[in-house]
């Protein structure tokens, strides 16, 4: 089985076939043998020419393609493409052409919102401020351009996920 | 003593009270949210009582159904644990009209302390150094223009009934003055419900050392030393150690006295915390505030000088004298803290609630784990994200941090973001390793960390550390792939493993 | 200092010694049987080499397969861990002459220590009192009766090889010695490949106390205090403390003397144990053996001393001086440990193999708990069944038993039986509290807990809470009927949550 | 739903209902409302009168309608038959009639067997000596009786239900 996997803004080719508790795998065109066990859902150890890999692999709560690694202390977020059934994410989010879409990355409350229609702002500048778990935080634009669309008011709650504001 | 303690609080204290309850033979009551229904410190408690909706206000800063919920189950006292109603007044006075045990200072004591104009007021009456500054809450924007100017910038906004950092902001001019005022007020008034804010002169890479202070009904006052809270991200606390890194007995000594003389100023029964500001250079210490309840940290004072601060607080509240004397302390040792919390290090700390869906916690010597949830609980936006406080002791400092980079490897912590890659790597920062620290630790610690991440070459290590993370979610893959085609036919032992991995992973995904 | 160490062992102290390399940044390199493929040891390590099937003759203790393993990841040292080849002279000159560094004292001095009857000799030559009885093992059975008849009744048998209680006979009339003597040659066979036995007159009331000694390459031999060992089960150690209850500073330091000369006689070096039994009576001390290695219940000495033994035996193997000297050395508060064995107390100890469903280990102030599994594990027939040792700290011993009492009521263990409900027990018996010890307190506690169980009654809340547990096992049919009867039917949040639980049940019963 | 419950050789009548979280049992006529969560399996949180019981419900290796239930730190074993759907164990194991059948309680070597046919045994004299996890354990006889059947002999390795050897 052939998949693309893209881990921090790098695809990379993996290339792996199973048989019990053997894989052999290709990363890029390295080769790798592998002993792995899943004892546990999500959790796989990995014997890679006698080195010890602890893998956990977690799906993510916003977007289904994204996964969390954690291999011992490290963590890496990929996003698997399955070119034969699934559809990779065509960047949905963030900055596509120009636009920048000010999303909420969890549930909470406005407080404020920090700028009015069609204001220009700088990268950098505080857009809306939410409250959560006690903390107010203030929701940046990642790119400096003319804000386009408010969709809440202070007060509001808001979930994951939720469009807060766009800049263009 | 007592036969039954209703605990007004969750998460960690809630169940660090439960245990210290157990120890003495005494049956621990819980309270909870509706969140909390299954949470672990209702499932250490003997009994349980629902007081609400998930949001505090609605629940566990809710006075009459908790003393409703003392009252109903016969309990004699009340521990109030950290935050919530910890340093509420009314709260401590409403449980002692009920004829009830708060088990913390009375009610006057906690008045006293509890705005920190009137607690840097006693302090200055009773002879105790102050940062110079505000004694009353700022009128208006006009005033703290003014008073600023007075001592010059940085100056520091403080909110009246603050604690914990929150409702702090450092303003380093006049300019970022107005817009700062306005937001310490908002986030006081949200925060603990008044927006009276203060302003004090900001000492430049000050180190912050509190004095843990103990007192009984008998006029016995004593102190078990420092810890140094320096390390602070937002003014908040996340790393702290007994004793501070300067260990230096002398001016233990006179901390330690001076603590001491502002608790006797306001009669303080049970523990109780004074925070000082020192100025690294001079040696010099500030009075900040006293925080008249048990503190997150108190852990690394446990650990260095035995003495175990719940089961004190419980002796002290049924009217016992302290188990020990001032000069039967003693510091043994070496222990740091490190408050785990479920925020997202790689995303400006933001909150990360979520169902923790793996759970390894740390264990072997030296290692201590205060945990409020287990593998399966759901970590809610409702409550402050801390999700465990790890501390370690050693016999030196250098033990202590040792064990503490280990302990941070093995703590595994699935579902949720926690703040446990960033511990790792301050356990690894020749600052930090040296014990050079100030309150000022954080951001050139963040600025470090970026000039190194900049120059770092990947090894072959990294790489295959790497690659064995991408076979691993491969294999996630393939598994979820195979279980859905061969569903429900006979499989081998083998095989099945790899089917339940892959149903709960589809069972996650739906 | 070395760079990487191979630990050759498995579960608990695999994972203890793993973590003490953690703490000195060495790597640590973990060798595995076929059944421990996915261990928790395994996992902890940054390599890890399969050296056999899992029978531990096949595995564990094959020399040369490990130090196959050491050389081919380079590894400078090998860890024995205990118990396998941790006191097997031949491992320990195996490891030298392949040029590595064995974490233990010279195979010269475990050869001088390693038989009981050699042991005994020097403890004779250097001064140290030992119980009468023979030095050499014996030829026969006619010999085993001249003996006895010597001293007269009860005698002790021992394996020559032994240790940990195996091969150990309490006989009590000379009708009984000719089956104990059989069974303790085929046991002494069986367990160490060595089938001889020795006889020694047996002390009545005797308390089991050993010393802690540590020698460095440098001429150094100090000795860290006492341990008493006296609850023990099948003349296996099931409960450790330190001190011991009876807590005298002037016999410790006699002990301590005597422990230190035997250790010089042998030029040891390392981490080693010399127990004794003291007669209650008299505080008379009498040698017994001595164990070449770190002990199981090292823990214990490591909570009031303060001193990590497994990070000052790398200390030592690598060259370096003892980090502490005898004056320094201090013992603060009271530290017991208890066993958890897979066994179940109900039906006479039998072990209890099977998979861990469900584990919440204990944590909070004072509790420390090294484990060797995770929920998950499969505890295996193959090898000892200990799972973890929970060990607690407290400033007082009256301290450490309420924390014991409040950490063994936390521990959760499903799947397997466990020895948790007999230390339950334990801990709530008159005679433990007050610290009444020897070595047949069991039996005692077991007439003692008889007699109770007849007369206790059924109290209303015993019948609630047996009425709760039918309550859950009803639930947790019902939720299985219920899941079987909709399978794959679309389904709401809180219904999906039993539905998983459903799904889980029918899987582990098939 | 109307169970019966075997525990300690007592038998009590369950009889239960469930809406949701909320559950009303009967348990011998006694009448309880409680509430159960049920967050992880086999773990049930009920709340009773306001009183927490954790339980923790295991199936048991050997026979399958035998569940320990784990309540605090107190244990149970309990055998449910539904009059409905299962059938109840008919005591198939000790010393049904006179018979007993001495069964390994778990895998191991046989080291010893201590009796012979036909000879006569005491109540607690060992029959047979069973070693696991480096203990020898001699399995002894619940009754008085003759030896009717000697099914091992020393070195064969056994399995947890095999019968060992039968005292009538």
């Amino acid at each position: 089985m052939k998949l693309i996997a893209e881990i921090a803004g790098a695809q990379h080719e993996v290339e792996i076939g199973r048989d019990r508790s053997r894989v052999v795998a290709q990363v890029d065109g390295r080769r790798y043998e592998v002993e792995a066990l899943a004892s546990r859902p999500g959790v796989y150890l990995l014997l890679s020419e006698d080195k010890v890999y602890e893998c956990r692999v977690e799906r993510g709560a916003a977007r289904r393609e994204s996964l969390e690694v954690a291999v011992g202390s490290h963590a890496y977020a990929v996003t698997l493409t399955d070119p034969k059934r699934l559809r990779g994410t065509s960047q949905s989010g963030a900055h596509a052409g120009g636009t920048a879409q000010i999303i909420a990355q969890m549930p909470g409350k406005v407080v404020r919102v920090l700028v009015e229609m069609g204001a220009e702002v700088e990268a950098g500048a505080g857009v809306v401020v939410v409250e959560a778990m006690k903390m107010q935080n203030e929701i940046k634009s990642p790119k400096a351009g003319k804000v386009t669309s408010i969709n809440v008011a202070a007060g509001a709650t808001v979930n994951a996920g939720d469009l807060l504001a766009v800049i263009e | 003593m007592f036969r039954k303690i209703l605990i007004a609080n969750r998460g960690e204290i809630a169940v660090r009270v439960a245990r210290a309850c157990r120890d003495m033979g005494i049956s621990p009551v819980a309270v909870f949210s509706e969140a909390d229904a299954g949470a672990l410190h209702v499932r250490l408690a003997d009994e349980a009582y629902e007081i609400g909706p998930a949001p505090s206000v609605e629940s566990y800063l809710r006075i009459e159904r908790i003393i409703e919920a003392a009252e109903r189950c016969q309990a004699e006292a009340i521990h109030p644990g950290y935050g919530f109603l910890a340093e509420n007044a009314d709260f401590a006075q409403a449980v002692a009209d009920a004829g009830l045990t708060f088990i913390g200072p009375t009610a006057a004591a906690m008045r006293l302390m509890g705005t920190k104009t009137s607690a840097r007021r006693i302090a200055v009456e009773s002879g105790v150094p102050v940062v110079p500054g505000t004694t009353d809450p700022l009128s208006s924007l006009d005033e703290a223009r003014r008073v600023a100017a007075g001592f010059g910038y940085p100056v520091m906004l403080k909110a009246a009934a603050g604690g914990g950092g929150k409702g702090m902001r450092l303003v380093t001019s006049e300019e970022e003055l107005p817009s700062a005022f306005e937001t310490a007020q908002s986030e006081a008034a949200a925060a603990f419900g008044n927006s009276e804010v203060y302003i004090e002169k900001a000492i430049e890479r000050p180190r912050h050392i509190e004095i843990q202070i103990f007192a009984d009904q008998h006029g016995n006052v004593v102190h078990l030393g420092e810890r140094e809270c320096s390390i602070q991200r937002r003014h908040q606390k996340v790393i702290e150690e007994c004793p501070s890194p300067i260990n230096d007995a002398d001016l233990r000594e006179r901390m330690g006295a001076a603590a001491v003389k502002a608790a006797r100023a306001v009669d303080y029964t049970g523990a109780g915390t004074v925070e000082f500001l020192v100025s690294d250079a001079t040696r010099e210490f500030y009075f900040l505030e006293m925080n008249t309840r048990l503190q997150v940290e108190h852990p690394v004072t446990e650990l260095v000088t035995g003495v175990d601060l719940v089961r004190e607080q419980i002796r002290v509240a049924a009217g016992e004298p302290l188990s020990f004397k001032q000069e039967e302390v003693a510091w043994r040792g070496h222990a740091i803290e490190c408050r785990v919390y479920a925020e997202d290090p790689e995303n400006n700390f933001l909150p990360s609630p979520g169902r923790i869906t793996h759970l390894r916690s740390p264990a072997g010597p030296g290692v201590r784990d205060d945990g409020g949830v287990e593998a399966g609980a759901e970590v809610s936006i409702y409550y402050d994200p801390m999700i465990s406080k790890l501390a370690v002791w050693g016999r030196t400092r250098g033990e202590a941090v040792d064990r503490l980079r280990r302990a941070l490897d093995e703590y595994a912590v699935g579902g949720i973001k926690t703040t446990l890659p960033f511990f790792r790597q301050i356990v690894r920062d020749r600052d930090f390793i040296e014990g050079r620290l100030d309150t000022g630790f954080i951001s050139r610690f963040f600025a470090r960390r970026d000039a190194a991440a900049a120059s770092t070459e990947v090894g072959e290590d990294d790489t295959k550390r790497r690659d064995m993370a991408l076979i691993a979610a491969a294999l996630d893959y393939l598994t979820a792939q195979q279980q859905a085609a061969s569903n429900h036919q006979p499989q081998g032992q083998e095989q099945s493993r790899w089917r339940l991995s892959g149903r709960m992973a589809l069972h996650r995904r739906s």
